[in-house]
């Protein structure tokens, strides 16, 4: 029996959740004997370097991980894959990408910058007096949080200067950043703390949609619910609904049950003949995709509607 | 003889290699003050502690009132009437005077604040614990709403008298109650002892000091290396020879040991 | 017998003259009661108004650096609306920290209870009221684990809740399939469930049920401490709890009680957040218990147990919220906050001891 | 004068047989040396091996459940080399729980000074060897930071190193602009960064310097804990610093001593980590604190102070790490991880109480 | 008359309405043995905790050798050769006998061991200890490697004792050596403090217990309310004289009173 290991950021967040009740399913599909690691926050690269070093032990044929750390995780995984093992990062590329064998991912910047393209249009000629909130995940802006957030700057047509630095644009659209860790209260919070700087906020950028509803909340008690554009990243399906309900306007949804039976078939694969997947035409990862989903439509940018988005979402 | 109110028999306590009690005995009869004496070290603490369930024995029988009693914690003791003045006085630190002499039977306010909101009337409360005081002479304690950590050594030891001697209904065990006191406040703890004992409540009382012991006694029991002697009548005995027995200089009479 | 006359029962000779002792209370002048030495007494007998000065103070100094936002009215009763929950956590927290322990588990048991109570009454179709009752008593119930396990198993409070922590949190996780449930679910279903979201305005400030049951929760707790026989033994278990139990209180009894309201007051706040947030995430308040602690200690309960008032711990809780507020507007950068943050905590209990010091 | 008689030198009548009394220190026949009994004495001698058991425990249980894969050198060796970093810092943790104090801010130490020394010799040029002197002087300073807020100020050390957990978080993001320094730009500039990521291979076993590193450190606290007088001041600080002071030692000086030295701990294995993990990153050990503590505590030091052996923390470390290893390798999910490691913390504190009790 | 090696004038000490000192003197002189007597809470350990540094009076001056001192923690006194036995006895419970009688100048091992790896001497501390107990006829102490806070009251007291007599060279402040002490114990500490006098080493003690007050002291220091009401030399007056003095039932004659 072909052993495998997932080794995910964290067990809490019901992407990676849902990406492991993917990657369950297609191992017992295709008959592997697959064990489950997790870290204990975003940003624990202890236990997932001590994961690694378990599945290694374990002799497992190969590792599906979402790298909590697109660097520091690289030198166990080249251990690994001197070991022998096939390594897949899943969700997060490694630096450089080619530090594993394969990479399924999401393009966390495309993403960002397909809710920004989308804003833009629909709020038209507003767009050029727009007042931005930034909703971000944390302190330390891991690769997911700088992607995203620049993405949807540039996708609005802000200058972003430095790629990997949230918070180091000038525009004066721009009202603020703030911190949410990823949850409803934390969007709250941040949300009531940036109408405070300006109340003329109408478009709220945020890291995912459990904070895009805590945001949503601190406008409705600021009675501003309607007049302000909320869009988010992700593509769960409470998110899919809340842009159903009107709460969100629009989300990138990413796909990670595909990205899990994905790597569960390189691995599989890979068992069986030795051979290893292959990249995207043009990138330095195998593109997962990224849909927009919105209700309202626009010109220039692909979307489905939440209708269509329920079907494909992942929790 | 009446049946004793307390009588212990075979009890043994060690603390690994340390050896406290070692298979001594005890008694107390109604009405009498014991006293309970014995070099630095003896077990005097530890069989009182045994008999009132601070520490729980490693073998032995103690009957109370002619039943046998298995305390686990001294609250179950407390519970039988019997209080207990420990040689570290067991007082809550920055609680006030007030509040420690009456911790576990606070008196609560009357009709509805007290009855439903279970409110302290702690004007009550202070003006007892006042008179508790001067009743032991202790005149310099100035506010009763002092934390008892502030308290000098003395004043403190007169709290702890003070609780035991006001709520005791069977008996009350004093572990050298007036080692800290002055020569006024012993003189008043001594009087106390006698008005307790005039109420019928007997008492067991550990001192080093041989003229209050002479002074209160009724018997005195004689602990060496952790167990009992020998017990002695302070009218057929005299301070030299009951030091004498307990620090091994002369060996007692073979009809009084035990 | 050379020392026969010693047994006369009138006491040795020394003690002839006692009966004319001294027979008053020991009083003494003290002159000068200038108005520093009068508020140093003040001080010395009334702490918690240590940490309500603190609090001032820094409200009067982010006005200045802030600005007329910050000292809005609006503003204001937003930062008691934001403190409001982690308040409420914090209450529960000091109860268990002036019993000497510590509880690391207390947001895990709000979380858990809040997705209990979501849970039933959204996805079960249970009436909310009942849902939110089942609540309360899982709060309890994980209150009293807490407690037996620190009673009758005599683990110490740190170790027991940091294990329980882990068992809460996987219990949530588990239940919530690490998902949040919808603001919009539980208004189709359980609005009852976000009672404590609603508010009213009084003169451009806008109160909160969550900020008013906080200050009930204080309130109450503060009766239950100062003027019940229950709150004696609790400080006095905090205190030293070997002699709380050889002076006869029931510890054990006692410290239940206090795991099982501490744990009572977790679920509160758990239906408190559900208003507050809008809906119920696992994800939320995952540092909840370290920003219930810092509240409590700034303001001014010691860790060591049995010295502090609880009202201590909601000025303390607003003082955190306070800084929070006043650091976004000015401006600064998060990371900056975070450092700013650090600071500030230090010397705000720097300035606590300092008066504490000064008044002693 | 009724009383002339007692001004004799000599002393009070009934003193005058004392110098016939017994003259031998108290001795006691035990009878009953069962091997119980020995067992007994043997773990109220040695507390220490109370986590030994326990470990041992943990090691044959989880060699039944989770297989031989489990028991074999290379898995048990590499359970030894993850334990290595928070190992370490729970060696720096002991020191200061054993003086009753508690550190939040070890793990940012420990990550502060291994982005000190990775932007000094990766980045700026600077010899390895100069770099990692600088860390370990900065490891020195934030300890003495910490030691000069609780001795000078007199703040409480948990809120104390809550405020510079903040403040060295804040400052190890801001250095490191949040970015980890790659594995290769080490290799390239600076590969004696990772001098204990070496290891060597005895009977199928890897032995990494770090965890050489570990048990060096604890062997040298250990000795001077136990064996020199600056230990035995440690000791009796955190078992009542006021009674310290009155007999003389110099508690301030002591204390400073103590967070010095326990920031030079986190300092090491912030380099030991270079090694470990092959990089630098900031992110990594955020909940180093907690870790450590739980090491220490389930290593049966008392969070009270002055109590336990620092070896204790080394079992206990190891304790943790059996676990997670053997829970990971038994294939249970990671929710029940997180739930079965909340249990067996408990479970395993309890099994140390209740030996302990037994033998009391 | 020779100069005072300790004189202390106008010492206030207040915490919050509570006065503990109220514009107190006090004076030792060369190799005498002063004791200081008064009621409970009279104020007696807080004079001398202000003369040792271990609180900070709020008025007046200390001169220790005709020097003004301004002791900031009792650590400054200890380096000048000034021991103190206190009331709480400053004991660190956990720590064994032999470490707590050396706190702060353990003996090291001869050569490598003690020079560079500052290895302590653990038997020969031990000895020291326990030849010092059995000075003080603390027989029963069974272990010498106990934890003091498994020890005896007595016992604990009896290395409290032990320790200051050991390694004074200025003077020795002992309050209430021999609370808890029994009466071979008591008698013992009565004799070390009769030799440490006769190796010139000047002794304050304050005690409750008459009898070895007068036997003892060469001058008596009496404390009332918070201050020195007067001096009395033992031979001109008698114990009642002095009880009745302190507890405030005679007014002393003028010509001693300070
Ligand atoms: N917890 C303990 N662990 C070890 N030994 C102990 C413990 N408690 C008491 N002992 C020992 O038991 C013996 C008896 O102690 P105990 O306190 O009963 O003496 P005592 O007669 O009350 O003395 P004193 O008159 O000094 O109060 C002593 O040698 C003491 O060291
Ligand atoms: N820290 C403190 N806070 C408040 N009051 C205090 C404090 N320390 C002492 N006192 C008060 O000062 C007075 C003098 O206390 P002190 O301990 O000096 O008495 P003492 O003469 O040594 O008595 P004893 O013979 O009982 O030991 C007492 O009334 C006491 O309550
Ligand atoms: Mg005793
Ligand atoms: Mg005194």
């Amino acid at each position: 029996e072909t052993g495998a290991c997932l080794i995910t950021k964290t067990d809490t967040n019901p992407f990676f959740v849902k990406m492991k009740e993917g990657a369950l399913e297609g191992a017992a599909a295709n008959g592997i004997n697959l064990s489950t690691f997790a870290g204990k926050y975003d940003g624990d690269v202890e236990t997932q370097v001590a994961a690694v070093e378990t599945c290694i032990a374990s002799g497992a044929k190969g590792i599906l991980i979402t790298p909590t750390d697109s660097r520091a995780l690289a030198p166990v995984v080249t251990q690994a894959r001197e070991a022998g093992l096939l390594v897949i990062a899943l969700d997060t590329a490694f630096e450089p990408a080619d530090t594993a064998d394969a990479t399924f991912a999401t393009d966390n910047f495309k993403a960002g910058v397909l809710i920004g393209q989308w804003a833009k249009a629909k709020m038209g000629a507003d767009a050029a007096n727009a007042k931005i909130a930034l909703l971000d995940l944390n302190a330390s802006e891991i690769s997911v949080d700088y992607q995203r957030d620049n993405g949807f700057l540039q996708g609005f047509g802000i200058d972003i200067k430095d790629p990997t630095d949230i918070g180091d644009e000038d525009d004066p659209r721009i009202v603020g950043n703030d911190v949410t860790n990823g949850s409803p209260d934390g969007g709250r919070q941040a949300m009531e703390n940036l109408l405070q700087i300006d109340p003329e906020i109408n478009l709220v950028y945020t890291i995912n949609e459990p904070a895009a509803a805590g945001a949503y909340e601190a406008l409705k008690a600021a009675g501003k619910e309607d007049g302000v554009l909320i869009v988010s990243v992700d593509g769960g399906c409470p998110g899919v609904k809340d842009i159903a309900g009107g709460v969100i306007g629009a989300t990138s949804m990413q796909f990670p049950l595909l990205m899990a039976s994905k790597g569960i078939e390189a691995i599989s694969a890979f068992a069986a003949d030795g051979t290893k997947p292959q990249n995207s035409e043009g990138l330095d990862f195998f593109n997962t995709g990224v849909e927009l989903i919105t209700d309202a439509p626009v010109d220039g940018v692909p979307s489905l509607t939440s209708e269509e988005g329920l079907n494909k979402c992942w929790g | 003889m009446t049946n004793p109110v307390v009588k212990a028999s075979g009890i043994v306590k060690r603390y690994g290699h340390v050896t406290a009690i070692d298979h001594s005995d005890f008694e107390l009869y109604p009405g009498e003050i014991l006293a309970v004496i014995g070099d630095n070290g003896a077990g005097k603490s530890s069989i009182v502690k045994a008999i009132c369930g601070a520490t729980i024995p490693d073998e032995g029988e103690i009957l109370i009132e002619g039943k046998k009693v298995n305390f686990t914690s001294p609250i179950d003791a407390r519970d039988m009437g019997i209080e207990i003045v420990y040689q570290n006085l067991a007082l809550s630190p920055a609680l006030s005077i007030a509040d420690n002499m009456f911790t576990g039977r606070e008196i609560r306010k009357e009709g509805f604040l007290g009855k439903f909101l279970r409110m302290l009337d702690k004007p009550a409360m202070e003006t007892f614990a006042r008179e508790k005081l001067t009743e032991l002479g202790l005149m310099t304690v100035q506010s009763i709403k002092q934390p008892v950590e502030t308290l000098s050594g003395g004043q403190r030891q007169g709290v702890a008298v003070a609780r035991a001697a006001a709520f005791a209904t069977k008996f009350i065990i004093m572990d050298e109650p007036t080692a800290a006191l002055g020569v006024k406040e012993s003189r008043k703890v001594l009087e106390l002892m006698k008005d307790v004992k005039a109420r019928g409540i007997p008492i067991i009382l550990i001192s080093h000091n041989m003229p209050h012991v002479f002074e209160v006694a009724d018997r005195i029991h004689v602990h060496r290396l952790g167990k009992r002697l020998c017990t002695i009548d302070p009218k057929d005995y005299t301070m030299s020879d009951a030091v004498a027995f307990m620090t091994g200089a002369k060996e007692p009479p073979a009809e009084i040991t035990a | 017998m050379s020392d026969a006359t010693d047994k006369a029962s009138e006491g040795q000779s020394f003690e002839q003259n006692l009966d004319q002792s001294a027979k008053e209370v020991a009083q003494f002048k003290v002159k000068n009661t200038s108005l520093l030495n009068r508020i140093q007494h003040l001080l010395h007998n009334n702490p918690t108004l240590v940490p309500v000065i603190v609090l001032v103070i820094s409200l009067i100094a982010f006005g200045f650096i802030a600005g007329s936002k910050f000292f809005s009215a609006f503003n204001l009763s937003l930062i008691l609306q934001q403190v409001s929950i982690i308040g409420i956590l914090a209450a529960a927290q000091s109860l268990i920290i002036i019993t000497a322990g510590i509880d690391l588990s207390v947001a895990a048991i709000m979380v858990l209870m809040s997705v209990v109570m979501g849970n039933l009454a959204v996805f079960m179709g249970v009436p909310s009221g009942l849902a939110i009752l089942t609540g309360m008593a899982g709060g309890v119930g994980a209150g009293l684990m807490n407690g037996w396990f620190i009673t009758k198993i005599k683990l110490p409070p740190f170790i027991t809740t940091l294990g329980t922590w882990s068992i809460f949190y996987a219990l949530l996780l588990w239940l919530s399939g690490a998902q949040s449930i919808r603001g919009q679910d539980i208004d189709a279903n359980a609005s009852f469930l976000k009672f404590f979201g609603q508010s009213f305005n009084i003169g451009g400030a806008r109160i909160t049920f969550s900020a008013i049951l906080m200050v009930l929760v204080f309130v109450v707790l503060w009766y239950m401490l100062n003027k019940t026989a229950w709150g004696r033994h609790v400080y006095a278990i905090g205190d030293d709890k070997e002699a709380a139990e050889m002076s006869g209180i029931r510890t054990d009894r006692t410290l239940l009680s206090v795991y099982g309201l501490a744990g009572l007051v977790c679920a509160f706040a758990g239906w408190a957040s559900i208003g507050r947030v809008g809906s119920i995430s696992p994800q939320s308040f995952y540092e909840g218990n370290l920003d219930s602690i810092t509240a409590v200690v700034i303001g001014g309960i010691s860790l060591f147990g049995g010295r502090g008032s609880i009202m201590g711990a909601l000025f303390g809780a607003l003082i955190v919220g306070v800084f929070r507020s006043g650091l976004r507007l000015s401006g600064v950068d998060v990371l900056w906050q975070v450092f700013a943050i650090g600071w500030l905590i230090i010397i705000a209990v720097a300035i606590d001891q300092w008066i504490r010091r000064v008044s002693a």
